[in-house]
């Protein structure tokens, strides 16, 4: 049996077993035992990733495994990974796993809850593995749409809103995406759906103007990509905890991951015609979110702001199609996905103590639950780019890889994109100061207690990760460049 | 003599179906009190015998050509058959109530002559036996909708499906004297050879297909729907909302192509636009709704404008992701409609969306099974009506009808939407004050059988590829 | 020289310690960590710059560039990447022992200032932090890295001036602190990634012909590189966030704000020194006008600060100014040709670190007595802080540029550089020497003699300070003292060749005359109890004064920027319409299909003729759409 | 003398579009019904003469004719029957009392 398959497979005995637990300490013991399984899974995949590349593999893909499933539309159950999907499986794993411990003490219906937080992450782990356009898609959908009852449900404020309009938007992109999938098969000659196999054929020029911009707002709505972004602060606002961070930590990287592996690997000539109009938004969203950022007063509806930018970044990177920046826009994936998880635990901690989410009734939170204090202070400073954390290597990698392009306006872009760094700090900084530092004013909050040994875990878990990734860059740094490199050179025949 | 029997045994699907009918009739004759379980136990299992027996493996022709069965119709049959008998399941709790309990038997035997008359029209080889099935199909109905004799609704419904079926009907015939006068044959063997691309042709193809628009309810030939659908009894809704629709739709299916080869170009572009017209009226129109079973038919028009595309592409590749979609459908309505109606039968006869207000706290295996099927019908893997709307999508895409699939599929959106009001509903929602529900809702053993099967089919008939495989070699089998 | 590891390691090693073991810790025992480490860092310091300059010289007569580490941390491409190593030539090998001697300093007097401190561990922590950050920034092996290193120093300093997270003004300074930094940065970041793509390298020696091709954009990279040194170094305009800074505690000040960190600018351009001198002469004489002016502009407004920290805070922009001035001024590598600056700027910058931060930690004690900043509240404590007031007055006296101090032989060769470069620039920084030997002793006038705030010191009697805080004193004044004679130039020079310092005559002269001048006249002004003659010149340029009280508005400039510009002309407008535009037509969508749904419902009237109408016109378009 | 079959074609499109005006006019249902009759009438007796006229020898148009009439019958029969029980529930069959669903 494939271990790729296993990463779909467990999740599903996951949700086998939640059906079956009667009693709450059943069903957290399913979800640890699971997640658990998971995560050590996707370290194995790493090592044994590494190790396989170390040892020559050559392969586009590795691990790979087809069964032909839907003969007539050649559609394939085909999985397979390259050192983009690899990371990605384990960020989401590292994610999921927290996130089990970061909803411990929801409440109510909290089986049911985990059920469809299971499925959610079925999808993603599935839309990770898989290469054919087909699964990828239904992957895909199976990852969106538990997101409406986990809002709807457990969600908080306008969440009923919230949650229909963030499905209904993200279906509207796979509307577009769906058309598009349909216009790569039939104009790859309809032999395959399988991705790596349509990569070597070639699809008519005009079908490619039309279906690449369908594939990439397809995707890109989900990348937070302007003005297609604004289900995230609502979305985000109103979700559970476990589930902001996993949807702005592994769902949005979707975007990003479809709009690299699918539209721009597949279509080439498509992005050339339309690169720049999609930079320039990209661009937008960048400085646009950071801005945004700025003036909000929900520590959520902030985040989902910077998550905005942070996106944009990816996407922006991936455009400027260098072998560096595509290589940073994974970087900025992963750690983006680390720290905005982080983030959105601690928000979620806090909001747990003191039921409100608004900068201006939040202050001196230092003294009174300094573990979580702390880690915002970790998480924000990751979030700005402060050497040592994650964040600073994917920024620098981007703009580095970005400035390489010799065009002059992909330059111009970079700087106007670089300055997002700079307003970055002043919002993270902000929130630090308001929040945080000075003296607390509401004696309700001075009574709250510090972070639980489940939050801790959590937390601790984010930040190693957050500062792992930030000391040790290199050897993602590697696995990555390595996998980007054949997509890159595809893309560079045309640009 | 062999051959003779042989050629008879071919009709074995109708056969098998009269046997059955003569015997549910004969049986609710002469049971002794009526109200009992015995007699829809029976027909349900002469239901599964017959669903199992239909299914033929080669081409027949009869009579002249006037009858034609092939492995695809046959199979469409079954898929008919069991939709039946998952309504005829589901539908006991109805026929439990003091008031129609005499009448069940009638039930039955209605229903399954009408399903004889879509077999007809099914593997009819002319039109003249296409007709006879259409209005055998079509009277009954009637008498169905019409069931609820002390309902107003139901008198109301009754008389509106009569009247506007007769005057789709008449159209109908007017269209195929105009063919007949044209070409003077009306062999569907005949057909294509003789037939030019005329006006007069031209107006008999707008008749036909306004006729089993009709019977598709296809925008603008749909407004009956929501009216009856409203007021015939909950299980006769379901019946007419899948099983006439999707037996229509393969009857139109199977005619445009092969009847109207010469004229391609027409009917295809009539269908286009009456595709995507009803799928946005449709969906628009069920936004509004607040009675769940006046909204499922609208949702079902544009279910059913979904089930044109199929149509539409004309393409073995059409054909068999219309009889998977039809398949499909089958299984999500009937859930959806047996829902609705233990809801209606435990709720006092409500049917409006508040009363599902807060379901799940008390039934969450009843609102698992509706969410599933929504799903199912909106459109969202793993479940089936994912693969069905991907395959039918496929289908019309490669025959060239790309804007078309584009605004179907933004249509997805917003039937997602209102699949999802119903969702909230049950999930969300707080129930309103005296909601009947304060306690689990105990339902029938067959309603309960209905739901395990639909749920199964909901699940598995996508995530499983043969069935769509096999539909797929019958469709390319098909003769002409 | 392997063992310079140690000097980045044993920082970095206290400050995990302190950070996550610290909490757990004693005072003293988290307070000796820190300092012990600290203690092991400057004694391998010393030895590796007695080992480095004992070593021989070339055969062109300069020191070896080493580089005992190097090793890639991230790659870009094949030629870009981020190397983290430890490089020793004669400028930072120089810095190592500035930098751990006044942090060494700095750590035993904490020991007695932030006695009973909440939060002494972290205090301790955080300073082992800064430490690491600074050493690995002069020790950069390329420029990349050096932004790496110049990053984390910014956040140490963000840290230790919010030390006092409760204060409001704490948390108002720090985050200005690393906001105005941080924008400066901005511009090292983009002249990196120019420098970057024209030279094909981050190191500070690229290839040749690279060269000849960035030529041109070279200018640029370095200009923008500077504006992250002037961020740092507090250069006019980005010098806002200095004064502030004084928030933090003061032993802070005098490592972070006074001694090591601000110089870092200074140190990254004498770091790509010869770029700029093959490349881009006109952008250092750019950095010598900025130098000048921000040197001019901070000795002008120390003149009337009340605040004895701002006032030293003030005189560390301007002193910085001279070194960047110093630098600016040079024309040529060889220290006979123009190249004199480069030698006396880093004098300048290793004298002033120690008298600087003297200065600060003698302020410390003297806060740590009246606990004011006010001079309102000082006077006459000479007689009960005999200590802080002799090594205070050493301090001043170097800084005036007084001989035998130290700080004359720095200045002196500064100013020859500069006549060496134009009489005006001459006369002009003479003139600003002036200016600070007068803010000085008016300085120390004031804390020291004249009127004494009998109220407050009798309700609270000034103490001379704890051995802890003193011992730091008189380590830094005897250094002082003596450091004038090292023979500086034969270890750091331009083109790195031996150059013994000789006094100018003249210069020194005049330097010294205008000090004594200046001096006389702060005497003069400000030793009696009353100063009518300052009060007089207050009441004669009420608005000069004023302006030059509100340190020429800048803050006041600083804050329309952030208030005004961003927070209320950008950003609250984009959120408007991200939240009204674009969100509202994805409402707007939604209306618009309810909208039309409701157009359509009259079709379903409920009458069987109207359905059947409709039937029929369907039929009748469908069969016209056909016909036509 | 012999009738030109273009007569009977016009004799039977005027009773098909007389039916379908009666149809929409009508306020009582069996008027209704009866309008429907006249519109299935006229198809029948256009298969009938395009059968006698045009296509002699084969009987299709005939027997079309047969079954049309047997069917119509059928199908009067049972709306009756509705009608009936439309009246027992509302007390009169006229159109603009049977809008009670809508919209």
């Amino acid at each position: 049996m494939n271990i790729l398959s296993l990463f779909v497979l467990v999740p599903l005995l996951m949700m086998l077993g939640l059906w079956a637990a009667r009693t709450l300490s059943q069903v957290r013991g399913v979800m640890v035992a699971g997640s658990s399984v998971l995560l050590l899974l996707a370290i194995w995949l790493v090592v044994d990733y590494l190790g396989l590349r170390a040892g020559g593999a050559t392969e586009e893909m590795l691990f790979t495994d087809s069964v032909m499933w839907y003969a007539p539309l050649h559609i394939c159950y085909a999985v397979g990974v390259d050192g983009i999907s690899v990371v990605m499986l384990l960020l989401s794993a590292i994610i999921v796993f927290t996130g089990t411990f970061a909803s411990w003490k929801l409440k109510p219906l909290t089986k049911e809850y985990f059920l469809w937080f299971t499925l959610l992450s079925t999808g993603v782990f599935g839309f990770f593995i898989s290469v054919d356009l087909f699964t990828m898609f239904m992957f895909y959908e199976v990852a969106l749409i538990p997101m409406y009852l986990l809002i709807g449900v457990w969600g908080s404020g306008r969440k009923e809103y919230a949650a229909m309009k963030l499905t209904l938007m993200l279906m509207g992109g796979s509307a577009f995406l769906l058309i598009g999938i349909l216009g790569i098969y039939y104009g790859a000659g309809a032999q395959t759906m399988n991705v790596l196999e349509i990569a070597r054929l070639h699809i008519p020029e005009e079908m490619q103007r039309i279906f690449f911009p369908a594939v990439f707002v397809g995707f890109g709505v989900l990348g937070a990509l302007f003005p297609f972004h604004t289900w995230s602060p609502d979305g985000h606002a109103s979700a559970p905890t476990a589930v902001s961070m996993l949807h702005a930590g592994v769902l949005m990287k979707l975007g990003g991951y479809g709009c690299f592996r699918v539209a721009m690997y597949l279509m080439p000539e498509g992005l050339a015609m339309w690169g720049d109009v999609f930079l320039v938004l990209t661009t937008i969203s960048v400085v646009y979110g950071a801005f945004s950022a700025v003036v909000q007063t929900d520590l959520k509806y902030i985040n989902a702001y910077s998550s905005v930018s942070h996106c944009g970044l990816v996407l922006f990177a991936l455009l400027m199609m260098t072998r560096t920046s595509c290589t940073g826009a994974v970087l900025q994936m992963l750690s983006h996905g680390l720290m905005t998880a982080l983030f959105f635990a601690l928000i979620g901690m806090i909001y747990g103590r003191t039921h409100t989410r608004d900068v201006r009734q939040l202050s001196g939170l230092m003294k009174i639950m300094p573990f979580l204090a702390v880690g915002y202070v970790l998480a924000g400073l990751a979030n700005l780019g402060l050497p040592g954390l994650s964040g600073f290597v994917a920024e620098m990698t981007v703009f580095v890889g970005s400035f390489e392009h010799t065009d002059l306006f992909h330059r111009a872009c970079t700087i106007i994109a670089t300055t997002s760094i700079v307003i970055t700090a002043v919002y993270i900084l902000r929130v630090v100061g308001k929040i945080l530092y000075g003296t607390c004013h509401n004696p309700e909050h001075l009574k709250l207690t510090d972070a639980t040994w489940d939050e801790r875990v959590a937390v601790i878990c984010l930040v190693v990760c957050v500062a792992g990734l930030g000391l040790a860059p290199w050897w993602v740094s590697d696995a990555v460049s390595a996998s980007v490199e054949p997509i890159v050179s595809q893309l560079s025949v045309f640009n | 003599m062999n051959n003779y029997m042989s050629a008879v045994l071919s009709l074995h699907a109708e056969l098998s179906l009269i046997v059955v009918l003569v015997v549910v009739f004969l049986a609710d004759l002469f049971r002794s009190r009526p109200g009992g379980r015995g007699l829809r136990v029976l027909v349900c299992a002469l239901m599964l015998v017959q669903v199992l027996l239909n299914l033929s493996p080669d081409t027949r022709e009869l009579f002249g050509g006037m009858y034609v069965n092939t492995p695809f119709t046959s199979v469409v049959k079954s898929i008919l058959s069991a939709g039946t008998l998952l309504v005829f399941l589901q539908s006991g709790e109805w026929t439990r109530r003091p008031d129609t309990a005499i009448r069940e038997g009638e039930f039955y035997v209605i229903t399954l002559s009408t399903l004889l008359g879509m077999f007809f029209m099914l593997s009819a080889g002319h039109f003249l036996i296409f007709y006879v099935g259409l209005e055998m199909a079509s009277i009954p109905m009637a008498c169905l909708v019409a069931m609820d004799k002390k309902r107003r609704q139901s008198a109301e419904a009754g008389a509106k499906f009569i009247l506007s079926s007769m005057f789709s009907s008449a159209l109908l015939l007017y269209g195929l004297s105009l063919l007949y006068g044209t070409t003077g044959t009306l062999y569907f063997a005949d057909l294509p050879d003789v037939l030019q691309s005329g006006g007069l042709e031209r107006l008999a193809l707008v008749l036909f297909i306004a006729g089993m628009g009709f019977k598709m309810s296809l925008v603008p030939f749909h407004l009956w729907t929501a009216d009856v659908y409203q007021g015939a009894p909950t299980g006769v809704t379901a019946y007419l909302s899948v099983i006439s629709k999707g037996a229509a739709a393969v009857a139109l299916a199977v005619v445009v192509r092969f009847v109207f080869p010469a004229l391609t170009d027409d009917w295809s572009v009539v269908l286009a636009l009456l595709s995507v017209v009803t799928i946005t009226l449709g969906n628009l129109m069920a936004v509004l709704q607040h009675d769940m079973k006046r909204f499922m038919a609208f949702s079902s028009i544009s279910q059913a404008g979904y089930i044109v595309l199929g149509v539409l592409a004309g393409s073995p590749a059409g054909m068999a992701s219309l009889a998977f979609y039809v398949a499909i459908y089958v299984v999500a309505n009937v859930a959806v409609f047996a829902v609705i109606s233990t809801v209606e039968q435990h709720g006092g006869g409500r049917t409006d969306r508040e009363a599902f207000n807060g379901l799940y706290a008390t039934n969450p295996r009843l609102t698992l099974v509706m969410t599933l099927a929504l799903f199912s019908l909106g459109g969202i893997p793993p479940f089936a009506g994912f693969f069905s709307k991907f395959f039918i999508f496929a289908a019309a895409f490669e025959a060239g009808w790309h804007l078309v699939v584009f605004l179907a599929l933004l249509n997805t959106i917003i039937s997602l939407y209102y699949y999802l009001l119903v969702v909230k509903a049950m999930y969300i929602s707080t129930p309103a004050e005296g909601s009947a529900f304060g306690s689990p809702i105990h339902s029938s053993r067959g309603v309960r059988l209905c739901l395990a099967l639909c749920t199964l089919g909901v699940c598995v008939l996508g995530v499983l590829s043969c069935f769509y495989e096999n539909l797929f070699q019958w469709a390319d089998m098909l003769p002409w | 020289m392997e063992y310079t590891i140690l000097i980045l390691l044993l920082p970095v090693l206290s400050f995990l310690v302190l950070a996550l073991a610290g909490m757990k810790m004693s005072h003293r025992v988290a307070g000796l960590i820190g300092t012990l480490s600290l203690c092991a860092v400057t004694v391998v310091s010393y030895l590796t710059a007695y080992a480095y300059f004992a070593m021989p010289r070339q055969a062109d007569g300069t020191f070896a560039q080493l580089m005992p580490y190097n090793f890639e941390w991230l790659p870009f491409t094949d030629a870009l990447h981020i190397d983290m190593g430890i490089l020793l030539d004669p400028i930072s090998v120089m810095m190592l022992v500035v930098i751990s001697t006044v942090s060494f300093m700095v750590h035993i007097y904490s020991f007695g200032y932030m006695k009973g401190e909440r939060g002494f561990q972290r205090y301790y922590a955080f300073l082992s932090l800064f430490t690491f950050s600074m050493l690995g920034l002069v020790v950069a092996t390329n420029i990349f890295q050096m932004y790496v290193f110049w990053e984390l120093v910014g956040v140490s300093s963000y840290l230790l001036i919010g030390f006092y997270y409760t204060k409001p003004e704490a948390i108002a300074a720090s985050k200005k602190a690393f906001i105005v930094t941080r924008f400066a940065d901005l511009g090292f970041l983009i002249g990196i990634l120019i420098y970057g793509y024209y030279m094909g390298t981050f190191t500070f020696d690229p290839a040749q012909e690279d060269l000849m091709q960035g030529a041109l954009m070279l200018p640029w990279a370095l200009g923008l590189m500077f504006v992250g040194g002037a961020g740092k170094s507090a250069m006019f305009p980005l010098h806002i966030w200095l004064p502030d800074a004084m928030e933090g505690p003061t032993p802070v000040s005098a490592l972070i704000h006074a001694a090591t960190m601000v110089v870092a600018g200074v140190y990254q351009v004498a770091r790509l020194f010869p770029l700029y001198i093959a490349y881009a002469p006109e952008t250092l004489h750019i950095v010598a006008y900025v130098g000048a002016f921000t040197a001019f502009y901070a000795a002008s407004v120390a003149c009337v600060q009340s605040d004895i920290k701002r006032v030293l805070a003030f005189s560390t922009i301007s002193q910085i100014g001279f070194m960047m001035v110093a630098l600016g001024v040079c024309t040529g590598m060889p220290s006979h040709e123009g190249g004199l600056g480069y030698m006396a700027s880093m004098f300048h910058l290793f004298t002033h670190a120690m008298f600087k931060a003297l200065l600060f930690l003698g302020a410390g004690c003297i806060i740590h007595a009246v606990h004011s900043n006010e001079m309102s509240a000082m006077g006459g404590l000479r007689k009960y802080m005999p200590v802080t007031h002799i090594t205070f007055l050493i301090a001043c006296l170097a800084i005036s540029g007084i001989p035998p101090f130290s700080g004359f032989f720095s200045k002196d060769e500064i100013l020859t550089a500069c006549f060496a470069f134009s009489p005006v620039m001459g006369w002009v920084m003479t003139v600003i020497a002036g200016m600070t030997a007068f803010y000085m002793f008016r300085l120390y006038y004031g804390i020291f003699w004249g009127t004494e705030n009998k109220a407050l010191h009798a309700a609270h009697t000034p103490h001379e300070s704890p051995l802890t805080m003193t011992f730091p004193l008189m380590v830094l004044a005897a250094v002082t003292c003596v450091a004038g004679f090292i023979p500086f130039g034969h270890f750091v020079t331009g083109d790195g060749l031996s150059y013994d310092i000789h006094l100018d005559s003249t210069v020194a002269l005049t330097s010294c005359v205008v000090a004594v001048v200046a001096i006389a006249l702060a005497t003069f002004i400000y030793v009696r109890d009353r100063q009518p003659v300052a009060d007089a010149l207050a009441r004669r340029f009420p608005r000069l004064h004023e302006a030059a009280y509100r340190r020429f508005y800048m803050d006041e400039a600083w804050l329309f920027v952030t208030k005004r510009i961003i927070f209320r002309m950008v950003s609250t407008p984009l959120a408007w319409f991200d939240r009204h535009v674009v969100d509202g037509f994805m409402n707007f969508l939604a209306w618009a299909t309810n909208a039309s749904a409701e157009e359509v419902q009259p079709m379903q009237s409920g009458r069987i003729q109207a359905y059947t109408v409709w039937f029929l016109c369907g039929i009748i378009v469908l069969t016209l759409l056909l016909m036509l | 003398m012999e009738i030109h079959v273009i007569s009977y074609l016009i004799l039977s499109t005027v009773m098909m579009f007389a039916g379908i005006y009666g149809f929409f006019t009508r306020r009582n249902l069996l008027a209704i019904l009866i309008s429907v009759e006249l519109m299935l009438n006229a198809t029948n007796i256009n298969f009938a003469v395009f059968n006698r006229y045009l296509f002699p020898g084969v009987l299709e148009g005939h027997f079309f004719t047969l079954f049309g009439i047997a069917i119509s019958a059928a199908e009067t029969a049972v709306a009756i029957a509705i009608m009936i029980n439309v009246y027992r529930n509302v007390r009169n069959i006229q159109t603009d009392d049977i809008n009670e669903m809508k919209g």
